[in-house]
Parts: structure tokens; sequence; C-alpha cells
């Protein structure tokens, strides 16, 4: 029962790692693309990870594995946000059916 | 051998993220992928050590969790304009 | 060849492509970018050839030394080729 | 300029500027000693004591970084019954924006009317902007792209922008978070 | 099949190519760094045996000394590599202060041009 | 305003004690997990650079100044080479192990192995960031 | 000229380098038998592994040979760490003083 379980998480993983990325191939511009990143580490890597130490039930893999997601979820926000506003400093533009941009009008 | 499909799998959308990196217009764009790369491969790490059987290998899986922002963060402080000492 | 080798092929060849890539292109900014792509490839490789040493050295030096010490050095010179 | 680098100056670095907490130390100690005992994964005895040696150094060296304020605050059981309640609210939002972003990557003609929206927010100590931040980026479809500490709002990109007015999207983008997040964090 | 022998030695021949014919001292640089993965490449994948384990004692092994040496991989090229990454690092430090100070003398990152101005 | 915004610099503070901990975890448990002195000392070293790029060099500085990692350095070094003289001390030979080895597989064990791993780490901290120091501190504020 | 030269040297030493070891090197993992002759034992890293945790009483193999077989050359190794430290921190140093 509980290995179904892990596998049931670990197809998820896998199916939502090859959708961002495909996601990442396809968007039109920065922005959109780091939306896709965030489905690759979401969906893809920490699903897996929980698959994982689901699979492995209570041992010493199991606290590891859960210590590695919680890492990732808290630096990889960090790093998306620093390079959209590296991005947006530097003066990479928005797509252009993009509808509205506030950062653009209201700090110049 | 289910883990290793969904390591081939893993590694399929690896090759995606590398195309954009090749490909991507600007800076920004070969970082985000290169980005989703890491996370993917910290998550091969992770299955391969399960494979492998060995909690002590989950060590290496952990340096790249813990660093693998620290690239991204200087490439974004260097593409803002000033200094990276500042 | 096992279905292992047959993964691991695929990565050597993927670490090749992503040097090439990281050689060829012109800007030197995109280069170390890709580089570190290099970098985390070949740690993978070097776990499954079962030398988990060298696998967390190569690890620490490509997440943390080389990409910002190669960043230094771009911002205090030219980033064009 | 001097007295406004100065006003910035809740890095804290540096001690004196603000005083320490009294419990700060033994608290860092403690969290950096259980980080310890979840790396190793073992009871052993020689585990825990040189545990015990390497957590109060690393406690000394970077008491002032982990923890602010009055420790009392911090384990007032209102604050982590709210945090387990976010749990599941938070996965909820999670699912809702997976289902979301996947049908637009998946669908042929793509249908995103991106843009970036301001999201003007109530919180106030630097961990709550960072967790609203943090969870607005994590979930897929909004990113949090400039944060301005003056009006303490954020610059949000929406992948599919369904409102421009502050309330509004205050409403969609940040309510969901933020009416834990300022139990949690004040 | 030794796939892992000759992809090391391609990765060594870019690396000879990136050192011979780019003109620029960075750019030189990671050349240098791609052929030292070559090397360490080919080194670890010398020392494996089929099937074999990490050369560390772990789990049930301890009890299974001689099955642990049965099995293992062999340690004497993965410290050489150990040694060999940490030299790399020095090297890769010093040669990229070397290019800029290069760059803020002679204003240019090209060896040739650097070579004659000095003349 | 010297750093990045207040979400980088949040999480930057929340994260070094971490990662200064999990670096002495890989510099201690050297002779029996996967690490050793000099990845142990570059995780650690990463982690000052965490706080440089997040907070800016001055602050950073207070933490660890450059003479406090020069003087690391030597400090190191010398450690090394005292614990190898203990052996040259004792009729042996140098580096050889004087301390009892202990049962395999627990923290105690392998004699001088993980004291010499110590040194390196300390070493290999200083050497690291005095690298990143250095090339930080020249021709700041002259980029084009 | 120069160019085209360089270029065909760097594909001799690439074919060179993979025909050398695609025919004269045992296959690929084939570690202990690394050695001439019939006596397997008799290869330095397999006698490290059989030795090594009850002469060094480390659990990491890899670390008993970096500090204790070989405990010299992790010494000069540090001493590169050193020497590279020095060197470029002299270079910012006499740099700095030259502007």
């Amino acid at each position: 029962m509980i290995e179904i379980i892990a596998y049931i998480l670990l197809g998820i993983g896998a199916a939502c790692a090859i959708i961002g990325a495909l996601g990442i191939v396809r968007f039109p511009d920065v922005y959109n693309r780091i939306h896709a990143n965030t489905v690759v580490v979401v969906g893809g890597v920490i699903v897996t990870l929980l698959g994982a130490s689901v699979l492995e039930g209570l041992s010493s893999y199991t606290l590891k594995i859960l210590i590695i997601a919680l890492f990732l979820f808290l630096t990889n926000p960090v790093g998306s946000h620093a390079i959209a506003r590296a991005a947006h400093k530097s003066g990479v533009k928005l797509w252009r059916r993009s509808v509205v941009d506030k950062l653009e009008e209201e700090k110049p | 051998m289910i883990l290793l499909g969904i390591l081939i799998v893993i590694f399929g959308a690896c090759l995606l993220c590398a195309l954009r990196a090749a490909l991507g217009p600007t800076a920004p764009d070969r970082i985000v992928a290169i980005d989703a790369l890491i996370a993917l491969m910290i998550s091969a790490l992770v299955l391969l050590g399960v494979y492998y059987r060995a909690p002590i290998y989950l060590d290496v899986a952990l340096v790249y969790a813990f660093l693998a922002f620290l690239g991204t963060l200087a490439i974004a402080k260097y593409l803002e304009g000033r200094g990276i000492e500042t | 060849m096992s279905l292992e080798f047959l993964i691991q092929n695929a990565l050597l060849v993927f670490l090749f492509v992503l040097c090439l890539i990281a050689i060829e292109l012109k800007d030197l900014l995109y280069s170390v970018i890709v580089l570190a792509g290099a970098s985390i490839t070949l740690t993978v490789v070097f776990f499954m050839l079962q030398a988990p040493d060298i696998a967390i050295t190569q690890a620490a030096v490509g997440a943390g030394v080389t990409t910002v010490l190669f960043v230094i050095a771009i911002s205090r010179t030219r980033r064009r080729e | 300029m001097q007295s406004e680098k100065l006003k910035f100056d809740f890095v804290l670095l540096s001690k004196g500027a603000i005083p320490m907490a009294k419990g700060s130390l033994f608290v860092t100690f403690v969290c950096l000693w259980l980080a310890w005992i979840a790396l190793t994964g073992s009871l052993n005895f020689q585990e825990l004591a040189v545990g015990a040696i390497v957590a109060a150094f690393v406690a000394m060296v970077s008491y002032g970084l982990l923890f602010r304020g009055k420790m009392r605050e911090k384990f007032d059981l209102k604050r982590w019954g709210y945090a387990l309640a976010y749990v599941p609210a938070y996965f909820w939002a999670e699912l809702k924006a997976h289902a979301n972003v996947i049908y637009y990557i998946l669908h042929p003609r793509m249908p995103i009317k991106p843009g970036i929206v301001r999201v003007p927010t109530k919180l106030q100590s630097d961990f709550g902007i960072t967790g609203l931040a943090n969870a607005i980026t994590m979930t897929p479809g909004t990113l949090s792209v400039e944060v301005s500490e003056e009006d303490s709002s954020l610059y949000v990109h929406w992948i599919n922008v369904k409102a421009v007015e502050p309330e509004q999207t205050s409403k969609q983008i940040a309510w969901p978070f933020e009416r834990f997040l300022r139990r949690i964090f004040g | 099949m030794d796939f892992n022998y000759i992809i090391a030695m391609l990765l060594v021949a870019l690396g000879i190519y990136c050192l011979l014919l780019k003109r620029n001292l960075i750019k030189m640089v990671i050349g240098l760094a791609v052929l030292t993965d070559g090397i360490h490449l080919f080194l670890i994948s010398l020392g494996y045996r089929l099937g074999g384990t990490a050369a560390i004692v772990s789990g049930e092994m301890f009890s299974d000394l001689p099955g642990f040496a049965a099995h293992a991989v062999d340690p004497v090229p993965q410290a050489l590599v150990l040694t060999s990454i940490v030299i790399n690092i020095c090297i890769l430090a010093l040669a990229l202060s070397l290019a800029i100070y290069a760059y803020r003398h002679y204003g240019t990152l090209d060896p040739s041009k650097i070579r004659r101005l000095k003349e | 305003m010297a750093g990045m915004t207040v979400i980088v610099r949040t999480i930057a503070r929340l994260l070094f004690p971490f990662t200064f901990l999990f670096g002495a975890y890989i510099v201690i448990h050297g002779h029996l997990t996967p690490g050793g002195g000099f990845p142990g000392g570059v995780i650690i070293a990463a982690s000052i650079v965490m706080l440089i790029l997040a907070y800016g060099i001055e602050r950073a500085q207070k933490k660890v100044g450059f003479l406090h990692a020069e003087v690391l350095e030597s400090v190191g070094g010398i450690a090394i080479v005292i614990l190898g003289l203990f052996g040259l001390l004792l009729g042996i030979s140098f580096l050889q192990n004087v301390f009892p080895l202990g049962e395999l597989g627990q923290l105690f064990s392998a004699g001088n192995l993980p004291l010499l791993y110590l040194g390196v780490g300390v070493k290999v901290t200083a050497g690291i960031i005095l690298i990143f120091y250095a090339m930080l501190f020249a021709f700041r504020g002259e980029e084009e | 000229m120069q160019r085209a030269l360089a270029l065909g040297m760097v594909v001799a030493i690439g074919v060179l380098l993979v025909f050398t070891v695609s025919t004269n090197l045992l296959p690929f993992g084939s570690f202990p038998s690394r050695q001439i002759g019939e006596n397997f034992d008799n290869s330095i890293g397999q006698q490290i592994l059989e030795n090594a945790p009850q002469q060094t009483g480390a659990a990491n193999v890899v670390t008993s040979v970096v500090w204790g077989y070989r405990g010299y050359d992790t010494l000069g190794e540090v001493t590169v760490l050193f020497a590279a430290v020095v060197s470029v921190v002299m270079i910012f140093r006499a740099f700095g003083r030259r502007e």
C-alpha cells in the first residue's frame, strides 16, 4: 500500500518535471519561464523527493530527504526573485502581448 | 527498475532545460534554465542514493540544495549593474 | 549493456555537449552559466561511478566557488569575448 | 546619506545597535543542536557531545542573525496553531496554481495575459514580508519581482491578470497567505 | 565499451582546443577547467569496478570487511583526484587574478595583443 | 543602500547558521561519511560569501575580517604541522598516528585523522575567504 | 594559416588520445585485474582496501589514503593552497599600491 502511494507520487513528480521543462522551452519571455521553473521545482522535484522519502519508510533517509526538500523550498524562490528583479532592472522587456506593467509606470 | 525509468524521464526534462540554456536570447533565460536543471539533478541524486541503498550518499544532494542559489545571486547582482561587493 | 550504463553514457554525452556549448558561446557570462550546468552533470557522473567523496568536493566547488569567482572576474573586465 | 544608512540598519551584523534578546543565544543553540541530530541521524553519546560543542560555537558566531525580539512572543501557542493551519491552506493554493499553469503550458495557443501588478500588504516584519513573497513566488503563476519597503507593497508578475486595482490584487493574490502570515509573524 | 575513456579524452581535446585557439584569457581559463574535468573523469573511471560500491564502510559492511574489500572501488585514484581538485581551484583563482591584472594593465584580454604591446 | 532586497537578506541570515553547521558536519565526519576538510571548508566559506552577496562586504567583514582570516589560515597550517610533529617526537615518523585508534565507525576513532581534517578545514575556510576578499577589494567602484 | 595548423594539431591530439585510450587499456570496470600476471591481490588499491580499516581505523578508505598512506602529498596540497592564497593577495596588494 505504502509503495503504491510512493510510486504515485514519483509518477506525478516525473510528469510535472517534464511538463515544466516543456514550459521553460515554450513560454515567450523570462518572467513566464520562471513560472515554469516553479512548476519544475515544486511539482517536479519536491514531490519526487517526498515520494522517495515515503518509499524508504521511516529511516535515516527520510529526515535527510526532508531537509533537502525544505532547503530547496527556501532557497529557490530567492533565486527566482533575484533574477526576475535583475532582469527587470537590466531592461529585459516583457512579452509584447503583456497587459500591464505597474513597476515600469510607478518606479521608473 | 521503476526508479531508473523515472530517472530517464527526469534526464529528458534536463535535456529540454539544456536546450533553453543553449538557445535563450538573454542571460536571465539561461540562468532560469540552469536553475531548473540543477533542481532536477538534485532529485536525480536523491533517487540514485535511494537506488544504491546508501543514506550517506545524500550529503551530495544536500550540498547543492544549500549552495545552488549562490551563483544565481552573484549573476543577478552583476546584471543589476553594480559591483558584487556592495 | 544494462540500463544503468545506458543512463551513464547518456549523461556523458550530455556533459560533452554542455562543455561544447560553454566553449563555443561568444558571451563569457553565458559560458559561465552553462559551465555551472556542466559541473553538476559531472557531479552526477562521479556519483554513478561510486565516488561520493569526489562528488561532494566537485559539488562544493562547482556550486559555491567557481561561478562566483568567474563572475567577479567578468565584472572586473569585459563581458564580450 | 549617513543617517539614511543608519535607518536601514536592521541588518545587525554588529552588536549593540539594537539590544539582543536574552534567550536568543540559547534558542539558537537548541535549534542548531536539533539540526545536527537530524543531520547525523543517530542518538549516540559521542555524536551528541560533539554536536553540542559545534552548535554552541556556531550559535556564538551567529546568534544575532536567527532570532530577534522577545523570546516569549516566539513561543505563543496561538502562533504555532496558525502555522499548523497554514499548511493545508498553502497546499490547496499550490494545487490550484499548478493545475492552472499546467493547463497554460499544454494548451496549443497558450491563452495567457501576463503583466506586473502592485500588491499592497499590511505585514511589517522582515520574516512576514519574506514569507509572503516566497509563498507568492513558490505558487506558479505569480512571481514577486520587486519589494518596496517604503509603502510595504510587492510588485508581482501575474501570468493571467484579472484585476489591476490594488484592492482586488491584494484580495486575489496575497489574501490566502496573508491572513495566516499576519497572525504568525505579526 | 570504453565510453567513459573516450568522452574523457574528448573533453581533454576540447580543453586543448580552447587553450590553443581562443583569443580571450577568461575563455582560456574556462578551457582549463574543462580540461581538468576530463582528466578527473578519466582517473575516476580507471578505478571503477563493475557492480562495485563506494570505498566507505557503512551499514552492514561493518561485520563483513573481506566482503567490503572484494566489492569496493579503487580508493587511490579518488585520493589523487581530491588533491587535484584543490590544486585546480588554486590555479583557477590565480589565473583569474592574473587575467584581471593583465586587463587593467594592457586594456585588453587578447594574449597576442598583450605580447605586441610589450615589445 | 547596501545589499539586496529584504527577501534575500532575510533568507541569507536565516540560512547562514545552518550552512555553517553543515560545513562543520562535513569536516568533522570526514572519516565516516563522504566529505572532509576541503569540501567542508569550502561550504563554510560559501556561507560567508552568501553574507557578502546579501549584505555587502563591509557588513560581512564585521563577522570575519581580513586579519582574522589571515591569522586563521596560519593557525590551521601550524596545527597540521604540530600534529605531524607529535609522531616525530615520539620517535616514529612525521605525520604518523600516535593516538588510539578506537572502534571502527564511531565518531572518536581513526587516531589523528579527524584532527588533521579539522586543521585543513580551518585553513581552507580562511584561504577561500581571503581569495574572495582580495578579489573583491581590488578595483572597488571603478567598473565600467 | 597559424589557426589551421593549430586546429589540425588539436584534431591530431584528440585522435591520438582516443585511439590510445580505447586500445591500450583494459576494458572499463575491471579494477583489480589491472595487475599484470595471475596474482590479483598485488594491486595497491586492493591491498589498501583490505588493510586500511584495521590499520587506520577510519571507515572512509579515501580519507585513510589521503592523510594516512599519502600524508606528504596532502601536506604538499595544503602548501599549494597557501601559496595560491598568498599570491592572489600579493597581486592585488601590489596593484593597489601602484595605482
